[in-house]
């Protein structure tokens, strides 16, 4: 390797100077409203009078150098050379000329980015690694996501939705994608099963002791070496081991299922921010389309969207109808695993004669 | 000094300045009563505790101590208090409460209190607490040598004793049926036989820990039974709430709109009820049997027709673990017929059973509950999971996931 | 002693066959609707037209056979012979002849019993034993209670408060007053002091050691004898040790102090339960009247009658105008001893960014 | 067989059965796109990587495992995947990504990004992740022996990595500024000097975890930070909301009163709003500032002008304890000059350092504040305990009482 001649530049994030959009820079703080326009585009004004189009597109989160230099040249045609992403992987470009919205809206379209997911729609899917990099998935989040905006694409170009919808999904049960109106999770079925040949080499014990949530896990010695045992009365198959440990064997082409979660929220409006609940597990790892997890999100938007109100979130509507009626309204079936048994579990309890019946 | 001044003043009471400022004020004084009764009775005791008690408010320390004190046959029922101070306070060394089980609801015919009365003047102090938090009419200021006799002459009257220690408790039930338009069910009949059917476990300490009954006709939940009961027995209904609709007229004509839209609508926690009108529309599905409307409008609506009662579980203080309040493990039973008290019993005898073998020393069944997870409780005592027993559905991943679920809802 | 010839009778529960009133039992479970003609009558209507008036009156809960047989003669003057207890100790009078009630009333103050405790009045305090009969209080419950109840009386006989009030006082921290929309109950304020002499001949050890909700107990050896020692910084001066075992002193005169919890609930109208919160504590134990802690429960019930809305109660009142206005409002000072760190303390917290200014 | 025709040979894809079912649909497809680019490219990792991702939709298992790739001098930035099964499938034998801080709110020039894009295929695969979940471009599929050229002329061009392990993680900021007219604070710049300040320990794992930052305008907090943030930074403001009259009569003459009643005022959570006539009175000492009658009337209503952040400490995933939201530590604090975000950065110090010191292993700093509790962590970093910081005063008393307390209010 030849010798390295440059010094690091230990700066952080890169310098936001050079990738503002003008009519940002020019009215920096100084918004006064917004409108949409139409599905997919925001209009804001500001105190100045400026006007800035935002044309939203959905991209495929795992792009390439193609796709990227192909929303450049968008961007240098319609939007002076500016674009950004959204925390969700859409990509967005604002333009203070609204002549460009439509044409950009075309030339978007005819390289595969459709225009939404703004307003009360559902927008691009947060999703992680999976298959295609880490070293834990169970799934292909990559996968599951196309399949999932595949079928929900309808909501993600019109806005009809009670509120926005936001998704996510997530590879193994740790949840990289986070809380979310609908999330798509791992959870196994049953305990790892332990790698003894390669644990010896690859594995931090105490650290994968410590692990644990629930103290399953203890050292022992197997054919003469250290190595470790998983209490399997204990397990509660959460996988957080193998995280720590390649040895900790939890995935399984059939015991590594799929679960649905509901009710995440984020922002402040009107209710406070909430983790979401388990509504639907034991579905089956089943791709290459994974269409029992597709059925399970569409039976839960259909019913939001039929019974929801205006601005309710998923989470909020559910809270409002009670959850007797989410199950009974998307056929859903409420288990025992449903029930919390964990560090909270209390708080969680129908701790009064309160009953819809 | 004639006789008459002699003995008087050989059972003068002693001066208890700190009490003293006890005495005035609208509330009864219990100081008075305390005076009043000891002057009458001359008995000693109550002086000896009424001296202990003034000490008491000087140093701001208390001064009993436990022991072991019972009838025959009982491990329960009798709490026993020595004075620590006794060298100090002679007259005050023996100070034992007997619990003794009322009638469901705290009702009494004069005669038979008058009875008690009569009887506890002959063996004990004369002061009784009426009644203790847990429900018993306590009987306070009994002798060791004393309290075989007081038990059997109340005994030959159908009295029975109260729990104490690891026993089934005495039980609490609201007024109910006796006087109340909401009881959905007879809190105090069950209340009967349900503690009847519990007095072994009541006398003889053979549980983990206490287990406390409370019944209360209606989720008004007037003996509190969620936060303080094992076994919350609260009355409901199921099918939809009975309305008259002349008195739901009458109501708005006579308090006004404004009035019916604060107190009423905008109250209820489910949003369920819509103005029509004069009329009230109740979305029956929504309804979460809160009573609050049928309270404010008692005469209008009234609870349906198809009632039972759901039983909560797992009340009770905050040792070790913070306050617990009692969580839904049966949404809705009947309780109308002996079948459906026997069928209760059944049930609670399943989870009496099941926290015995697998409740810790002093653990109350909601710790036990909480600790081995309710999906165990459940399998153990027969019951099936149901959406009423939570407020929500888990919000970790952290469960033995089941491979026989199938996330569908069978058709 | 001699000999016992009688055998005993396990029944329970009193039967209740001749303790009910014969319009009780005529009308049992057929009643209609009630009304409040005043403060402490209620006025209860039978499906059949038959009318039962109730006459509830304060009496001391620690009473004694004189005071029972005079309300045992104030039954059969005007009740028909019956009379009953509510849970908070109050006497209840039952009559159809509604001519009975006002001079029921008169010969019930004449005795010193005030009639009220009905609807949205201050009802009796539930309290308990004290050091009139408890071995490990820190107060006399029954002194406590009459300080407060002669204070707030006025809110008892009459019927102004936005809902009703429930009033509780415990001698210890185990709190056997229970749950209340303003409860008055014990908090200590340092370890208990071992009393190694007694030690060994009180104490179950083990049963003791496992009593601390925070371990804090450990077997040690003092003067060669098995013993006991308490952690110091772990422990949380609960007290939950002294009611194991004597010889764990906890109760000290200046050390053991009071505080005030609010905003309990146990009725299921519109708010599910709730468990009450600490919002003063370091209140003197100041016998005979306690003044200090009377003085905060007319500052808190001031504000909540002069902000309440009718039907709302306390706990209802302060979630509604927030708890930074509870504290502005009764004067009280928030301190950091009340931001929950236990079991649950997550759940108190504010996860959000809703904060009134 | 020309020449031509034989180099494409040897790059022709090899069959991919699985993938090619998620070429179809309205969305797009990144199958489709990692083909168009290895097809160009023909660069064989990517080939080797779709292989191995269609056995795993066979086979249902992923296959790399990780371990030890960087640049010179940082201890973080780079996450390695080696194959598992790179017998089967030689070409995915590395599979490693860089991940690269953008600017914050995602924000680029296209002559930038043109630029990261030429590097990257002068070095790596030609796929990216735009972005990862916490803020991060994400450069997937070098080798090992390219990292650091890699690094190197993306680090000319002004970028830096990003975190990984135990370190400060690449922060998240909202749009906020630059766009929206609910912004209360610069997010930007914010995100921009805080994450430059910790560059150090984004760069080196010296901490007992990760620790992320995002920065959200306002309470509507659209990058999730109270969810997924230690610290979470939201925007908000003190003094009295701004009122456009004007565009209040305008929004209820268009939507209707109706409209207005059932989506503003019934829909604030703390019932802050008042129909007067055409206008909305808010009740701002009862506004929470959750901003939802903002969003629906942005026009006509605003943030007040005294502006800054709520600082929300703790969010994190389930790991160990269950999900857990961030909770407010520092309500409102000023968010505008140099100085402020000084006086952010400096707490913040202290909050690290104290985590640091007294933080497990694997222990994100809102486990270690559950652990030892909120005073202790209070005390520690010198702030003052405040009723904003709960949602309601403990419930149980187990706490050690602090006699320094007086119970009423300094005057
Ligand atoms: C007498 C009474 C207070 C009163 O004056 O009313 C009382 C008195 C005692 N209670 Fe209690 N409790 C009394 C009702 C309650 C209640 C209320 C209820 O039953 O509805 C509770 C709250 C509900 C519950 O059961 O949790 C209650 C929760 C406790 C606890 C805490 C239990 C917990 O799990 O948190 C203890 C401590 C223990 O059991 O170790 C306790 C322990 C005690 C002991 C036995 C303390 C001791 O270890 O010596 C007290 C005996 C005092 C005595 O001298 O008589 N007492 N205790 C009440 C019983 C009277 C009766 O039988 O009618
Ligand atoms: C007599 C008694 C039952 C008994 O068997 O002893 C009783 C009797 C009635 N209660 Fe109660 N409640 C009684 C204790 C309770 C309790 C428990 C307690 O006081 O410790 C509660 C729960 C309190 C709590 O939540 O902490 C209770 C919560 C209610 C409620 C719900 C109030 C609310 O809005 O939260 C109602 C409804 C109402 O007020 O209309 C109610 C309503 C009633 C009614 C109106 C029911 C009826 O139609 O007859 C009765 C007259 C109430 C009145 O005083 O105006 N009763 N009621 C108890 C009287 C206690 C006393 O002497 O003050
Ligand atoms: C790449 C990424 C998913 C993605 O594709 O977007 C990711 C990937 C990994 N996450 Fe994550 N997490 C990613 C964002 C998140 C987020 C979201 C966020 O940062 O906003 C979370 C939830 C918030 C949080 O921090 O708790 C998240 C919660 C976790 C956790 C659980 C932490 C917890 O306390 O619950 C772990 C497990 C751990 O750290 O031991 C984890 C661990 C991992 C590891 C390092 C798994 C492992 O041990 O090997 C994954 C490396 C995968 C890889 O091959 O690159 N990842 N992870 C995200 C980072 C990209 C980026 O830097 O931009
Ligand atoms: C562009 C973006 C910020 C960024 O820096 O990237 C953004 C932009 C705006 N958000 Fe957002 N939000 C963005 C992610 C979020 C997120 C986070 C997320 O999506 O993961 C949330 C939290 C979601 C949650 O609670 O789980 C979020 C919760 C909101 C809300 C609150 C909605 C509610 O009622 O709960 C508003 C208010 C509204 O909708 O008017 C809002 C409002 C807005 C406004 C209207 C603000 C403005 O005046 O400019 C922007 C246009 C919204 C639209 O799409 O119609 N934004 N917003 C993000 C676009 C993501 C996307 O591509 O879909
Ligand atoms: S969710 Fe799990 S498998 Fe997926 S990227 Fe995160 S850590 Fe890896
Ligand atoms: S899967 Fe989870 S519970 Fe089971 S041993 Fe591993 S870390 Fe412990
Ligand atoms: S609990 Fe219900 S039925 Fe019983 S007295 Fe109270 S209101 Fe009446
Ligand atoms: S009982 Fe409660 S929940 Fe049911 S309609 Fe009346 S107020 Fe609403
Ligand atoms: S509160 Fe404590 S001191 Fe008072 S009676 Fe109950 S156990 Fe005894
Ligand atoms: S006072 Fe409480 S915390 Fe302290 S040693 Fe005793 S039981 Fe444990
Ligand atoms: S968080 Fe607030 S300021 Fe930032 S983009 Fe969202 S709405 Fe605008
Ligand atoms: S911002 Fe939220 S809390 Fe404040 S007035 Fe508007 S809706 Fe109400």
């Amino acid at each position: 390797m030849a010798e390295r001649t440059w010094k690091t530049i230990e700066n952080g994030p890169h310098s936001l100077d050079d990738f503002l959009h003008p009519i940002s820079k020019k009215n920096y703080g100084q918004w006064r409203y917004h409108e949409r326009p139409r599905p997919g585009v925001l209009k804001h004004v500001a105190w100045s009078g400026d006007v800035l189009f935002t044309v939203r597109a959905a991209t495929h989160r795992q792009v390439t150098v193609d796709i990227v230099r192909r929303l450049c040249d968008l961007a240098d045609k319609y939007a002076d050379g500016y674009l950004r992403w959204t925390i969700r992987n859409n990509v967005e470009f604002m333009t203070p000329n609204e002549a460009n919205v439509e044409p950009l809206i075309r030339d978007l379209a005819a390289i595969g980015h459709p225009v939404g997911g703004t307003g009360p729609s559902v927008s691009a899917i947060a999703h992680t690694q999976g298959w295609l990099h880490c070293d834990i998935p169970a799934i292909d989040a990559s996968g599951v996501a196309k399949s999932i905006m595949d079928a929900l694409f309808h909501d993600f170009a019109h806005e009809e939705m009670p509120n926005r919808v936001r998704l996510s999904t997530s590879c193994c049960e740790i949840n990289c994608g986070g809380q979310a109106d609908i999330a798509v999770v791992v959870q196994h079925t049953r305990p790892p099963r332990i790698n003894h040949e390669i644990l010896a080499n690859v594995c931090e014990m105490p650290s994968t002791v410590a692990r644990c949530p629930v103290a399953a896990i203890r050292p022992t010695t197997v054919n003469g070496k250290p190595s470790l045992m998983v209490v399997e009365e204990k397990c509660i198959y959460c996988g957080a081991c193998f995280g720590a440990c390649p040895a900790m064997e939890i995935n399984h082409p059939e015991h590594s299922k799929l679960a649905v979660w509901v009710g995440g929220k984020n922002s402040n409006a009107r209710s406070k921010p909430t983790n979401m609940k388990l509504v639907a597990h034991g579905l089956p790892n089943n791709p290459p389309r994974w269409p029992e997890v597709t059925d399970v999100l569409k039976r839960i938007l259909g019913a939001y969207k039929a019974g929801g109100r205006d601005w309710e979130r998923l989470g909020e509507w559910i809270e409002r109808i009670g959850w007797r009626r989410f199950f009974e309204e998307t056929g859903l079936a409420f288990d025992k695993s449903m029930i919390d048994n964990y560090r909270h579990a209390r708080v969680s309890l129908n701790q009064s004669a309160q009953i819809r019946f | 000094m004639s006789e008459q001044q002699e003995k008087k003043q050989a059972f003068e009471l002693h001066p208890t300045p700190m009490l003293d400022h006890l005495e005035s004020g609208p509330w009864p004084s219990f100081i008075k009563g305390f005076k009043e009764t000891v002057t009458r009775t001359e008995k000693t005791m109550v002086r000896g505790v009424l001296d202990q008690l003034n000490y008491s408010y000087e140093t701001k320390m208390g001064y009993w101590k436990g022991g072991v004190v019972g009838v025959h046959g009982y491990g329960a029922g009798v709490i026993s208090r020595y004075s620590m101070i006794s060298d100090q306070f002679p007259e005050a060394t023996e100070f034992h409460t007997m619990r003794v089980q009322p009638a469901p609801g705290l009702h009494y015919s004069a005669k038979a209190l008058r009875e008690v009365c009569d009887i506890w003047e002959k063996y004990g102090s004369g002061l009784m607490s009426m009644h203790g938090q847990t429900g018993n009419l306590q009987l306070q200021g009994v002798k060791a040598e004393n309290v075989q006799a007081l038990f059997d002459e109340l005994n030959q009257r159908g009295w029975d004793l109260g729990g104490a220690g690891a026993t089934v408790r005495t039980g609490a039930s609201c007024v109910g049926p006796a006087r109340c338009e909401q009881a959905c069910y007879d809190t105090l009949g069950t209340h009967g036989k349900v503690l009847s059917y519990y007095a072994d476990l009541t006398h003889r300490p053979q549980l983990p820990y206490k287990a406390k009954f409370k019944f209360s006709g209606c989720p008004n939940d007037c003996t509190n039974s969620i936060q303080r009961a094992d076994y919350a027995v609260i009355g409901t209904w199921k099918d939809d709430m009975q309305v008259d609709t002349a008195e739901v007229e009458n109501f708005i004509d006579k308090k006004g709109i404004d009035y019916v839209v604060n107190n009423v609508i905008s109250r209820c926690p489910t949003q369920a009820i819509t103005l029509k009108g004069k009329q009230l529309e109740i979305d029956n599905r929504n309804c979460v049997r809160c009573m609050h409307c049928l309270n404010v409008m008692p005469k209008a609506l009234s609870p349906g027709k198809e009632r039972g009662i759901t039983l909560l579980v797992g009340g009770k203080g905050h040792l070790k673990v913070g306050n617990m309040l009692g969580s839904v493990m049966v949404p809705f039973m009947k309780m109308e017929t002996e079948e459906d008290i026997d069928a209760f019993i059944e049930l609670i005898d399943k989870m009496i059973d099941y926290w015995s073998e697998n409740g810790l020393d002093h653990e109350r069944i909601g710790e036990t509950i909480e600790r081995v997870g309710v999906q165990e409780f459940l399998d153990a005592v027969g019951l099936e999971a149901n959406i009423d027993m939570v407020a929500h559905p888990r919000d970790n991943p952290f469960f033995k996931a089941d491979l026989t679920h199938s996330p569908e809802e069978a058709a």
